[in-house]
């Protein structure tokens, strides 16, 4: 602290977010007594541009040499005002953002205590601003190739994108062939078009790129390096593994049908009478049905395995609605003097022309029960459906010759190795997470990894395919800009101190530290740091640590709180 | 309305086997389970219905020793709003005589209409306290009550009688009655129940809050004292009855004949 | 917080699933779904009071079991049940049933000095009175008292104490385990009732507690708090010295056995395999299986009160479906391992006049019988 | 020379057994105590009935009045009074009934003089009259003593003493004299009421004849309720009959049904479910019909028979018809 800094105090009303619940007035002049604050001023909204010019100003003059804003949080505008002050050639990382609205304003109705909090805050800022150091961000070139994981239809689209756009793809795909699960559909819904031929076009067409690289029988199983520069190990069938050096991933790894045995009151495996969706598109297709006229009493029960707690799965599988409104259809049509019903709770039918598909499967003589089974059971040949008709308020028995469960849709097998692998996270369902369930729909939490497909959630086949086209454009933006940019905010290792004993390379969940072999001492690949921190924690010695979170900065942090 | 009833704690003996203690006057008490009597439980429930027909008030009311408050409590419970309990060691020993008395002398100070009490008590089974109270009092009575009509100033009644014969009456206020099992269906009183009158008021009397002596009750003031009692000669077991279909049937007849059927 | 809050009644969705799988909606004025919509559009249990089909409801509990949304209709009806025992308006026989219990520590009303009276000559030491044990083999109300069931707690000690397992009872100071007190609405009484068995429990010395009954294992292992105690249907214990070798069979039950899972064992804690590898471990016997087994079991009627209130419902009892499903199948025994169910069966056995061929069994009668204890 | 005074009961112009039981005890009594049995008749137009009576005591004491036509123990409870202040009796007898309940503790109370209910037995013991009651609903029997009285007055179980042996005496009829100077306004008979007929109370049947499974099918019936018809009773049932609704719900016993006291309980093919036995076994008498020998029912039964029901009912019909001579 030999220096003595000139600190800018610039304090939001975020309309009346703020304004309405401090006293931004009283809080101006209690900064101003706050030592070495030089400016201390507000402005209705610190994020717009006449806000901004004010900081710059301020800088241009030369009146301040560190930069606090008192505002919302860091994660809504720190960017916006790191950028502001850089414009300015002035270090951003000389800026500290103080967050007054959700730690104040939002949280009590008290206009003093709000007040007085964000005052105290702004003096915790203020002290910890004027520890900070300079920091510059640095800079890596990119290996312009895309890792698909999942050859099915998501994976296709995005590889077949990528590949056009003159990126190169490494398509990795578990089973021996490309297609996925869109192989096994016959027709789909809405327009009943067959699935098969489309998907045949869309494979023509990605195989004839020359920049794709097709692992089949294959899985991907460790990546290390860091967006832009990431090795992929790739097991093959023959359990041989080879190393892909690629920038950025997209996961289109889809889904697994609900395994119905965990619903033992419906009796699958216990009776060929009882099928999934997946078996009776199966029959559809291969059109082995009704070679007698029979079956003549089929009954679909929806949601197995979906919206149902007692298994654990809350969430709607989104598909199983039209599935089985287009299976109930075709059947009809197949065998017209069959009676098929379909035992519903909702049907959801959201999607362009789905509404109207649905009323064309109840017009054919679908008839739509509402009511969620509870117990299917043998009686004589038939099997017997225990079931409340709802509307009629009725408990009653149905006794059909076939009863198809409409499966839903699980993370596919071996997706949670997966997640763990990439150092992705997943959701309470075991599905991929996404960075941000509306503004980030395809991006996930790691850098340089998205999503595409039904490995973030149970969708359709447009919505598939929607995503897989957006995952491409996401994936290749680091491709344009031949660069990527790494924030400053890494650990850093005092190797005076470090004794190499690797406790910090244990708890990195990015396996950025390692020993240097020859100095006996922690390295930090800095590309790969996150700047979590973790490392600086578990140093037993306190060699390490986190830049812009030294200790100092942090402590300085504290005392102001307790000044 | 206002209403008073009197009910008794009793021990339940229906499965019991009963032993007679040291004194030869009365049963070992040891591992009985106590209740309000079963006639009385049905005359909680008539005074409940009648309040909660015509309004007014139920006081129940109790002679007994410390821990007869289960059953003032319990008649609480059920729907009763005052209560008041006699307790007095000098009280015991008294006959059906002698607790009229002490009732008679606790009922002075309540207002009612009318009072209503068991039948009989399952224990002493002497059906004499309640028409006995209503001669103390000076009020007409009946007993073995089956149905109660409230009218102005008087109450139609009926009584059962032998033989499946029932006799109406009407009387007039005020008046007591002795309830026969079976007019009502007495409602449960749950723990809950009990648990919300556990701070509720009990009015507790002695000999002296009373005015009355001792030698005005307990043995000095009964007419009957219980000189000894002993288990009545019982057989165990079904006696089987053998021989031909027709020997049997005659072995039959004579059972039906002590029954008192043919 | 209100009743409709308790019960989560906001958040149902409606879908019939309870009432689809309900034992007795086909056959009883028992619609759960519908009485939930009608508590929640009245605002408060007092609109559905009236439903004669309250005193239907088992509690077995396939509603709370498979409703998608995690709620419990089950417990809605013992709710609703607590609201009429609080108002005092409960069937007589239901009252009898309370009344007992409060008394007398047992649902019949029977006296609790002849709790013990099943015993006959089995010599069985009493925790607390005459020392220590491994194990607290809690009777049951219906085994102590019941002549038909009388057996089977006799059975059972002749069994543990051929294994060697050092074991005893609570004589006379155990007091009925409150499981159907509280499903047919008596929280109050069901709170006394656990607070005097935990009591003895603790007092005992004994950490690990056998029943005879399914519905005494589930109130002790769901609804008490008994931190540090093992809690054991008989049939794990058994299947587990059969495993080991301590139990060895020396005579052949040449019979076709089908196995009739009780709800509180097997739906409610999925205690499905032990019973069946103690039947499977019997020589000679055959099991067999119903097509509604384990998960799908179907009710016998007996639990949630219903050994003390007749319900609403007519038509076939379950218990008689149950009986001509065996007999159809050509079962020549069911076999089943909860007092309750025990009953039930038998008075299905006798409606449906199939009493002679189709003999209900305990399990613990049939290993009885392979352990050649012909005296019990 | 003082006299047992005992208060004959009748209702409907019919005397009531128990009045001659109570003479049969007084006569016993007045031997052993060296007394005279006076009976005493009150109601209206009960000539003939005096008639009857005045054979079995050494006086009777009749008075007609309209008052008196039918029992109101007000009316009742003065005549009695005067009568005992007059004739000094050392000991009253009333029988224990819906009549002695009403009257005799006011009655006792009025006039000062102890009472003991409900006795079943009367000893004489020197110049002490001890009577015997019952008490804990016939769990114990009780030895009472009475305090030193002119008078004593006891009501007298119904069925305890039999009445066969009444000797004839042919005592004097002689009328009461007794000026009611109220109009006992204040307690009024309005009506006798008779259970109505079909409705079948089975809780209030004197004799119960009830079926279980072993009836075996509802078609077997009719044969048991003709036994019931012939027995004065009324058909009760076991849970599986319910069940199976041969009969009616009302008519199940057990605990889930109803619980039972008659004076007469026929069990045929019930095993003695241990819920139905709950619901019956305090019937004064029990007879239990079933093959199996080890049914339970039979630990409760007072008779046994071990035999199949189809033969049992049809020779005991026979054997009732036979003794009725119908």
């Amino acid at each position: 602290m030999s220096k003595k800094h000139k600190v800018g105090v610039f304090i939001c009303h975020c309309g009346k977010n703020i304004g309405g619940y401090i006293n931004i007035a009283q809080l101006v002049e209690m900064v101003k007594t706050i030592p070495d604050v030089v400016i201390s001023t507000d402005q209705k909204y610190m994020c717009s541009d006449q806000g901004q010019a004010e900081i710059k100003k301020a800088l241009q003059e030369g009146l301040i040499d560190r930069v606090v804003v008192a505002s919302c949080s860091p994660t809504m505008h720190e960017k916006t005002f790191r950028k502001c002050v850089s414009e300015e050639d002035f270090n951003p990382y000389l800026y500290q953002q103080v967050d007054i609205r959700e730690n104040c304003s939002w949280v009590t109705k008290d206009i003093q205590e709000a007040t007085y909090k964000a005052y105290e805050l702004i003096k915790a800022g203020v002290s910890r601003v004027k520890t900070l150091e300079p920091l510059w961000s640095t800079e890596y070139p990119v290996t312009p190739t895309t890792l698909v994981i999942g050859g099915g239809i998501a994976g296709i689209i995005a590889a077949t994108d990528i590949l056009e756009a003159g990126f190169k793809v490494v398509l990795v795909e578990r089973e021996d062939q490309l297609g996925g699960w869109a192989r096994r559909i016959g027709k789909g819904f809405p327009h009943l078009t067959p699935i098969k031929d489309f998907l045949k076009e869309k494979i023509e067409v990605l195989q004839s790129h020359s920049g794709l690289k097709t692992y089949l029988s294959s899985e991907v199983v460790g990546l290390e390096g860091f967006p832009g520069n990431f090795k992929a190990t790739i097991k093959q069938a023959d359990d041989t593994t080879v190393e892909e050096e690629i920038g950025s991933i997209i996961v289109a790894t889809g889904f697994k049908p609900f395994d119905a045995r965990r619903k033992p009151e419906f009796a699958y495996g216990e009776s060929t009478q009882v099928i999934t969706t997946v078996e009776m598109e199966e029959l559809l297709e291969k059109g082995e049905l009704s070679t007698n006229g029979q079956p003549k009493e089929v009954a679909f029960i929806q949601c197995v395995g979906s919206r149902d707690k007692s298994i654990g799965n809350e969430y709607c599988s989104r598909t199983c609605c039209m599935v089985v409104a287009k299976q109930a259809l075709l059947l009809k049509e197949l065998i017209p003097d069959a009676r098929v019903s379909v035992f519903y709770m909702d049907v959801r039918a959201f999607g362009k022309g789905y509404e109207e598909f649905f009323e064309k499967a109840q017009r054919s003589g679908v008839i739509y029960i509402r009511g969620n089974p509870s117990e299917v059971y043998k009686s004589g040949d038939k099997m017997l459906i225990r079931y409340e008709d709802t509307l009629l308020g009725r408990p009653q028995e149905l006794a059909a010759d076939l009863v198809v469960l409409s499966v839903g849709m699980e993370p596919a097998e071996g997706a949670a190795e997966l997640i763990n692998t990439l150092r992705a996270t997943a959701d309470k369902d075991g599905f991929f997470l996404e960075a941000h369930p509306k503004l980030g729909p395809l991006d996930t939490f790691s850098d340089g990894l998205f999503i595409a497909g039904c490995c973030q959630g149970p969708k359709d086949l447009p919505d598939t395919v929607a995503q897989a086209h957006g995952a491409a454009a996401r994936a290749t933006v680091y491709f344009h800009q031949d660069k990527v940019i790494k924030e400053p905010v890494v650990a850093t290792i005092d190797a005076d101190v470090c004794s190499g004993c690797g406790l910090c390379e244990s708890i990195c969940s990015f396996d950025a530290l390692h020993l240097d072999e020859k100095k006996k001492r922690m390295t930090v690949q800095e590309a790969v740091c996150k700047g979590c921190g973790a490392c600086a924690a578990t140093c037993p010695s306190g060699a390490i640590s986190l830049k812009h979170f030294r200790p100092s900065q942090v402590l300085a942090w504290v005392e102001g709180f307790l000044s | 309305m206002d209403i008073i009833v009197c009910i008794k704690r009793v021990p339940e003996v229906a499965e019991i086997d009963l032993q007679v203690d040291q004194t030869g006057k009365s049963i070992k008490e040891e591992g009985l389970v106590f209740g309000v009597n079963d006639w009385d439980n049905y005359a909680v429930e008539e005074a409940v219905r009648i309040k909660e027909k015509h309004g007014g008030k139920v006081t129940a009311i109790t002679v007994g020793s410390a821990e007869s408050e289960e059953v003032i409590r319990r008649a609480l419970a059920l729907g009763a709003d005052e209560a008041v309990m006699v307790t007095d060691p000098q009280a015991d020993g008294s006959d059906a005589y002698a607790i009229a008395k002490v009732l008679a002398a606790a009922i002075k100070e309540i207002p009612y209409d009318i009072i209503l009490t068991g039948v009989l008590a399952d224990d002493d089974g002497c059906a004499q306290v309640g028409v006995t109270l209503a001669e103390l009092l000076g009020i007409p009575h009946a007993t073995l009550v089956t149905a109660i009509e409230i009218e102005e100033k008087q109450v139609k009644i009926k009584r059962e009688l032998e033989g499946g014969m029932e006799e109406e009456l009407v009387v007039a206020t005020p008046a007591l009655f002795t309830i026969q099992s079976g007019i009502n269906e007495p409602r449960y009183v749950s723990i809950m129940g009990i648990r919300k009158v556990a701070k509720k008021e009990v009015a507790t009397r002695d000999l002296g809050t009373l005015g009355l002596s001792p030698n005005q009750v307990g043995p000095a003031g009964s007419f009957t004292t219980v000189e000894r009692i002993f288990p009545p000669p019982v057989g165990e077991g079904a006696q089987i009855l053998e021989g031909s279909s027709d020997e049997v049937a005659t072995k039959v007849m004579d059972v039906f004949q002590k029954g008192g059927v043919i | 917080m209100d009743f409709l809050e308790k019960h989560e009644l906001y958040a149902c969705l409606q879908c019939g699933k309870c009432t689809g799988g309900c034992p007795v909606s086909l056959r009883a004025p028992l619609n759960i779904r519908s009485l939930m919509r009608e508590v929640l559009m009245g605002g408060s249990p007092e609109v559905a009071l009236d439903c004669p089909g309250l005193w239907d409801c088992t509690t077995c509990a396939i509603c709370t079991l498979r409703c998608p949304r995690g709620l419990k209709p089950s417990e809605v009806i013992v709710g609703l049940r607590a609201e009429l025992v609080e108002g005092g308006r409960v069937p007589k026989t239901i009252i009898d049933a309370l009344e007992g219990t409060f008394k007398h520590g047992n649902p019949w009303g029977r006296a609790r000095q002849k709790r013990i009276e099943w015993k006959g000559d089995t010599a069985v030491k009493t925790l607390s009175d005459e020392g220590e044990a491994e194990w607290l083999y809690f009777i049951g109300c219906a085994p102590s008292y019941d002549p038909r069931l009388q057996r089977i707690p006799r059975i059972l000690c002749r069994i543990l104490e051929t294994a060697g397992i050092d074991f005893g009872s609570l004589g006379t100071k155990e007091s009925c385990c409150g499981n159907e007190i509280r499903r047919m609405g008596e929280t109050g009484l069901f709170e006394e009732l656990r607070e005097e068995n935990t009591k003895n429990f603790n007092a005992s010395g004994v950490k690990a507690i056998l029943t005879t009954s399914p519905h005494c294992f589930n109130t002790f292992s769901t609804e008490y708090d008994l931190d540090g105690f093992k809690v054991l249907h008989y049939t794990q214990l058994l299947a587990d010295l059969i495993k080991e070798g301590e139990i060895t069979f020396s005579k052949e039950v040449n019979k076709k056995v089908v196995y009739h899972d009780p709800c509180f064992l097997g739906k409610q804690h999925e205690i499905f395999d032990p019973p069946r590898e103690i039947l499977k471990a019997i020589p000679g016997l055959e099991l067999l299986e119903f097509d509604r087994c384990r998960e799908r079991s179907l009710c016998c009627e007996g639990g949630g009160g219903r050994m003390w209130a007749e319900g609403a419902g007519e038509g076939e009892r379950n218990s008689e479906v149950r009986v001509k499903d065996a007999h159809a199948m050509g079962a020549e025994i069911i076999a089943t391992a909860c007092p309750f169910c025990l009953l039930t069966l038998e008075d299905g056995a006798k409606t449906t006049g199939l009493e002679e061929e189709m003999p209900i069994r305990e399990i613990l009668e049939l290993v009885a019988e392979a352990m050649g204890f012909d005296d019990v | 020379m003082a006299e047992i005074l005992v208060l004959t009961e009748h209702r409907q112009g019919e005397m009531q057994e128990i009045s001659l039981e109570m003479l049969a005890k007084g006569q016993q009594l007045a031997e052993q105590t060296k007394k005279e049995l006076t009976a005493v008749l009150l109601g209206k137009g009960v000539a003939s009935m005096a008639d009857e009576v005045k054979r079995y005591c050494h006086h009777i004491l009749v008075m007609e009045d309209d008052l008196l036509a039918n029992f109101n123990s007000e009316p009742y409870q003065d005549v009695l009074s005067f009568l005992i202040k007059e004739r000094k009796p050392s000991l009253v007898l009333m029988g224990h009934t819906a009549f002695g309940m009403d009257l005799a503790p006011p009655l006792a109370t009025a006039a000062g003089i102890p009472l003991a209910t409900d006795c079943y037995e009367i000893e004489v013991k020197g110049d002490a009259v001890i009577p015997y009651r019952q008490m804990y609903g016939g769990k114990m029997c009780a030895e009472v003593h009475f305090k030193e009285a002119p008078c004593h007055m006891i009501t007298v179980r119904a069925g305890s003493f039999p009445a066969e042996g009444l000797k004839e005496i042919n005592g004097a009829v002689e009328q009461v004299s007794f000026q009611f100077d109220k109009d006992y306004a204040y307690k009024k008979f309005l009506q006798y009421v008779e259970a109505a007929v079909g409705d079948v109370d089975i809780t209030q049947a004197d004799v119960l004849v009830a079926v279980g499974r072993g009836i075996g099918d509802s078609e077997n019936l009719p044969m048991v309720e003709e036994l019931a018809k012939l027995l004065g009773g009324v058909v009760a049932c076991s849970r599986p009959v319910a069940d199976k609704h041969w009969l009616p719900k009302e008519r199940q016993v057990g605990t889930s049904g109803k619980t039972v006291k008659p004076k007469l309980y026929i069990a045929f093919g019930i095993s003695g479910a241990f819920q139905h036995l709950a619901g019956m076994k305090n019937a004064a008498t029990i007879i239990a019909v079933n093959k199996d020998p080890k049914a339970p029912i039979f630990s409760v039964a007072h008779y046994g028979i071990v035999d199949d029901l189809m033969k049992v009912v049809p020779s005991l019909v026979a054997k009732v018809r036979e003794r009725k001579g119908a």
